[in-house]
């Protein structure tokens, strides 16, 4: 049917390899799932402060990061820090580059979620006494986690997927790396990438189904 | 055959990669420009047809041809073993000795100062995987492969990259340039010489015959020659010939 | 005793109480009516401190709940309040509702506040439902639980912000009876609420508020019996 | 402020770059929301079990990398079939699936909304099928749809910096070509990031107005 | 005239309709009362081809319902039906409405359907909104807007399904009214309601359902203050 000689064998072997490179792209992606997270909390607390300069912080990073192209933003951290004397590795340059990503996305989605949240839940959080630190943190902060927990998964899916743009920062560990340097020595560029296709889905599927069962222990309320 | 697709089709398609000065770069309209363009330019009259450029990657290059986007790929490839099972060489159109080229306040004496160090080079380049191995061996150092040369220069410019190794020509015309300030050249890299063939689809025996000719014309003619002069400069163009073999 | 002198309050251009004078003495039950956007719920949380108010002063205990020397979160342990709806913390069990703040704002152990949140929780009457999450409480239930919620962090005031209007009318019944409850048992108490026949029957005092002015402060049976202020006339007639 | 080398050919260049974003993400969305409309329509008429395969394979294109998508579909359309296609026809084949399978699921979740009741009502009044396809639904789940629906054409447009790997020579590999040139980086990406930022942040920010003005009533 | 005959309908395992026949005379008014998921509305649907049936048949003015042949669209232009609640489409305004049928459907002039809807919204009291949109409507009006929707299209017969269920009790007796109206203009009308009285008052027949069958059906007078089927006894008493 096909006037081409797929050579999956000869792919094939290189199984383990990207296997491997898949390690990194979770843990690429995990890191960088906790990294925004921690940092969305604080842009949204800075928001939150009613400061005019951090909620400006807030805002820039959020726009420049929904308004961007992910790729510009991991290349952008690579060279455009480094034209600043600032070297970061590949392995941090894509991780960071992620991490802003995902921390303005998720900022944004963490408003949404406050809106949900009624006033009176701070007020009666205050009016027992709590800090405003301590409201945010035992009241509001909880249910605000539970209302992105779908967005941030999908954010979690996103990251992933981001991690295949490593290679312009010259990144060759990730599963996305490790393929593009196999294919640049056999060429046998469609088996390869089939085969890193399905692992991406693979994992991409493992998160979504993971994130419903955590879901279901997180949440019982 | 392709041959004759080529010529009834009336344009040649050439894969050539354009930030890898002096065979292929860009000048101040954005126009390709270079030894590589040149040839092109040249394999296209001797076939009656009109060249048309495709700018590729190093790493893409490849994938170009074999997706049938380009007819043959005038891009500075290294004959090797591993890619002649996927691609048909022609005889060699030139040949690259390699250089070590090092940040300015990185201290190295000779190439082996490499070791341990971050090096980084063209994902899919010759020297790429040359030095990947090497670093491999070392067992020591990191091994960076970017998406273009520019890139490679760039990260060894802001010192991201303690050192590189490119082909000697692209190394000088860098350090000629002054684009990338704080680089120099350190040592040759003790590499077997960096031959370079024109590649096609594996099978196409006609065009490769008709490119082996094409190269042998250039020689001839002093066509090779006086593009070299115009390209790299004065000096004698690298020996295309090895002893003790036929082809 | 809680002493409101001459508190004025705008929200920009709007000024939602105009110069309030009140004295709620220690035992005492005062119940507040009056039309809606009167400025009510607004004197409530300028009370324990919610809000910031514009000129007069608001005295608890003696303490200036506005000034900014007092320790606000400490003062706030002292006045308990529990709002129209969203009291409950969906996240956290009853138990843990009423467990959080006094471990983290009056720092005892663990068990100990899940001693007193057992102790309170049966006191209104939800011994029963401790584990169970606020979402498969009734609406009753919840303000039952944030009642207790208060009490644990045992205040001296409570403060009720039309704590049944968002309930369906077969639950208010409990509810009401909750704050009959603690009425009978001495506790200081202002209930800004719409159940006249309520207010008329626990109330030492009721207070009507008619745009951001107490129009009229009487005992239950003057106030409704023998209104003297016109508004108030209107008001009554028309809630009958 | 800047001391550049930038000449007013290299900015038609640029400019050339940015023109081949938008028309690449044009037609992309053009055909992306036509696909997804017809997927969401179908997906909504035949029920979630019989469309279960097509759920699954518009599943796919979004728990893929994209980056894999284009040299997969690239390697397969010319290496294993051998036809003779364009990189940019490729780049806007695997785009406009790749915007379907989103679209899809906006385009659904509108329909979704629509109340089931309102729909009698209009079948009830001796509407057809078609008549309540489009005077009802279709403007009371365009509202729905409209805002998330900017944000993905918005995305397409950002993903669509990846089309470089299909020989398309969008605005920032145009911008990475010039910087193999001029040899000014932080000058040249911030020019790239700028444009995008002009386009993408005013639409996004009238999706986020029209959110908040339709949910209202 | 509708003409039920041993209509059976299941919803996958669940049989909703287990036979059932009733026969609606021109200018009859008909209440159906009955338990909460006992087929009310299902009939109903039935009646006018929004869902299909198992077995039986359904006749209205002697055309089929359920055949094939039948133009389902053209039929339903006859049977006008108003649902609970979310009647209105929230993106046109009251006129455009009443208007939009008439012009998709009878291919109405917009002047033609511009009259006729101002017409039978000053029939239902709603006059003076037809610029408005409905989100500005009270709920009630909302009901009594969709009744002049359906009457625009000069229907033989009006089914109601609960209009005023969803409604605050001080609306549900305008809505109430516009039946009353409707009654006495001598329209065939099949009214599903938990409203006693208002069955009691105009109805000339009351069908009572019970899990899918009609267990009764009778005279009003009869129906309520004799009913024979213990379940309609212990249904009325729960009702009052
Ligand atoms: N945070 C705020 N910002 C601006 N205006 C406010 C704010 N809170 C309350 N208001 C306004 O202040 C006025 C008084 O509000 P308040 O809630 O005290 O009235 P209320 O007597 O409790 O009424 P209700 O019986 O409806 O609860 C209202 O007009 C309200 O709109
Ligand atoms: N589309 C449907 N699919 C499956 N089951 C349905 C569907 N529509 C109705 N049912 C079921 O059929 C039964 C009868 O429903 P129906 O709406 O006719 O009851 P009803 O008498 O109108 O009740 P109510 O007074 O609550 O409106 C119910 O058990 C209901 O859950
Ligand atoms: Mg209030
Ligand atoms: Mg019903």
């Amino acid at each position: 049917m096909f006037n081409y000689n797929f050579r999956w064998n000869q792919a094939l072997d290189s199984l383990p390899q990207m296997l491997e490179g898949a390690l990194v792209t979770i843990e690429i992606a995990v890191l960088s799932m906790v990294i925004g997270i921690s940092i969305a909390m604080v842009l949204t607390l800075f928001r939150l402060s009613g400061n005019r300069v951090l909620s400006a912080i807030t805002t820039t990073w959020v726009e420049i990061a929904r308004n961007t192209p992910a790729l510009f933003q991991i290349y952008m951290v690579h060279f455009g820090l480094g034209g600043f004397g600032i070297h970061l590795s590949p392995y941090m340059s894509l991780l960071i580059g992620i991490a802003f990503n995902n921390a303005g996305y998720l900022t944004e989605n963490f408003r949404g979620a406050l809106k949900a949240i009624p006033d009176t839940q701070t007020r009666s959080a205050r009016s027992l006494g709590m800090t405003p630190i301590q409201a945010f943190q035992h009241v509001v902060m909880p249910q605000m986690l539970r209302i992105s927990f779908l967005p941030m998964t999908n954010q979690m899916v996103w990251a992933i997927l981001m991690t295949s743009l490593g290679a312009v920062v010259a990144m060759n560990t990730d599963l996305y790396g490790v393929t593009s340097d196999l294919n640049a020595r056999t060429f046998r560029t469609f088996e390869l990438f089939a085969i890193a296709a399905v692992i991406f889905y693979l994992l991409t599927k493992a998160i979504t189904l993971s994130a419903r069962l955590l879901a279901a222990r997180l949440f019982r309320y | 055959d392709k041959l004759d697709d080529i010529i009834a089709s009336g344009t040649l398609r050439c894969a050539v990669v354009l930030d890898f000065p002096p065979m292929g770069s860009r000048d101040a309209d954005n126009n390709p420009i270079g030894f590589d363009v040149d040839y092109c330019s040249d394999l296209a009259a001797a076939l009656g047809v009109t060249p048309e450029v495709v700018e590729t990657t190093f790493p893409e290059r490849i994938p170009a041809l074999m997706s049938g986007r380009v007819d043959v790929a005038v891009a500075s490839t290294s004959d090797t073993l591993e890619r002649a099972k996927t691609v048909g060489f022609s005889i060699p159109y030139y040949a690259f000795e390699n250089a070590v080229v090092a940040n300015e306040g990185v201290e190295m004496a000779n190439w082996e100062g490499m070791k341990g160090k971050t090096v980084g080079a063209t994902a899919g380049t010759y020297e790429a995987i040359w030095l990947e191995g090497k670093v491999k061996e070392w067992g020591e150092g990191e091994f960076r492969p970017y998406q273009n040369q520019a890139d490679v220069f760039l990260a060894l410019s802001q010192g991201q990259l303690d050192a590189t190794v490119s082909t000697v020509e692209v190394a000088e015309a860098n350090v000629a340039s002054g684009n990338f300030p704080g680089i120099k050249i350190v040592d040759k890299a003790p590499m077997v010489p960096d031959y370079v063939a024109l590649i096609t689809l594996r099978e196409e025996y006609g065009l490769i015959n008709y490119m082996d000719l094409f190269i042998n014309q250039q020689v001839r003619t002093g066509r090779y020659a006086e593009l070299y002069k115009k390209w790299v400069g004065e000096g004698v163009p690298a020996d295309l010939t090895i002893p003790g073999v036929y082809r | 005793m809680i002493e409101i002198e001459n508190v004025r309050k705008s929200f920009g251009p709007l000024e939602v109480l105009k110069g309030i004078n009140l004295t709620v003495a220690k035992g005492e039950v005062l119940t507040v009516i009056g039309g809606s956007g009167s400025g009510k719920s607004t004197l409530l949380t300028c009370i324990n401190g919610l809000e910031a108010i514009d000129s007069g002063r608001i005295l608890v205990d003696g303490v200036e709940v506005h000034a900014k020397a007092t320790d606000i979160n400490k003062l706030r342990q002292k006045i308990g309040i529990v709002f129209q709806q969203w009291n409950a913390f969906p996240h956290l069990t009853v138990l843990e509702n009423v467990m959080l703040a006094q471990v983290k704002v009056l720092k005892r152990s663990k068990a100990e506040a899940e001693a007193e949140a057992e102790r309170q929780l049966n006191h209104v009457g939800l011994g029963d439902k401790l584990t169970v999450y606020p979402s498969r409480l009734s609406g009753g239930q919840q303000q039952r639980m944030a009642i207790a919620r208060a009490l644990a962090m045992s205040p001296n005031y409570m403060l009720f912000d039309e704590v049944t209007s968002a309930l369906d009318p077969q639950l208010v019944g409990e509810v009401l009876d909750t704050l009959r409850m603690l009425a009978s048992e001495g506790m200081t108490m202002i209930v800004v609420t719409h159940e006249m026949k309520f207010a008329r029957e626990v109330s030492d005092r009721v207070a009507f508020f008619h745009k951001g002015v107490m129009a009229e402060i009487a005992a239950p049976e003057a106030l409704f019996d023998a209104p003297k202020d016109p508004e108030l006339r209107q008001f009554l007639s028309a809630t009958h | 402020m800047f001391d550049t080398a930038l000449t007013a050919n290299d900015l038609i260049f640029l400019a050339k770059g940015a023109g081949m974003t938008l028309i690449v993400t044009a037609i992309s969305v053009f055909f992306g929301t036509i696909l997804g409309i017809l997927f969401g329509v179908i997906r909504y008429q035949v029920g979630a079990w019989w469309f279960a395969p097509m759920t699954f394979v518009l599943d796919v294109f979004r728990s893929i990398p994209l980056l894999i998508q284009l040299v997969l579909a690239n390697a397969f359309v010319t290496t294993v079939l051998g036809w003779r296609i364009s990189g940019f026809t490729v780049a806007c084949g695997v785009l406009s699936l790749y915007t379907a399978a989103y679209c899809a699921e906006i385009v659904r979740g509108a329909i979704e909304s629509v109340p089931q009741t309102l729909r009698r009502a209009a079948r009830s009044l001796g509407m057809t099928w078609g008549q309540d396809m489009t005077s009802i639904v279709l403007p009371l789940a365009t509202r729905v749809a409209l805002p998330s629906w900017i944000g993905l054409a918005l995305g397409v447009m950002k993903d669509s910096a990846l089309v470089y790997i299909v020989q398309v020579v969008e605005l920032l590999k145009s911008t990475q070509t010039l910087i193999t040139r001029l040899q000014e980086p932080l000058f040249l990406l911030m020019i790239c990031g700028l444009f995008y930022f002009i386009i993408s942040f005013p639409l996004a920010r009238f999706g986020g107005y029209l959110e908040k003005r339709w949910s209202n009533d």
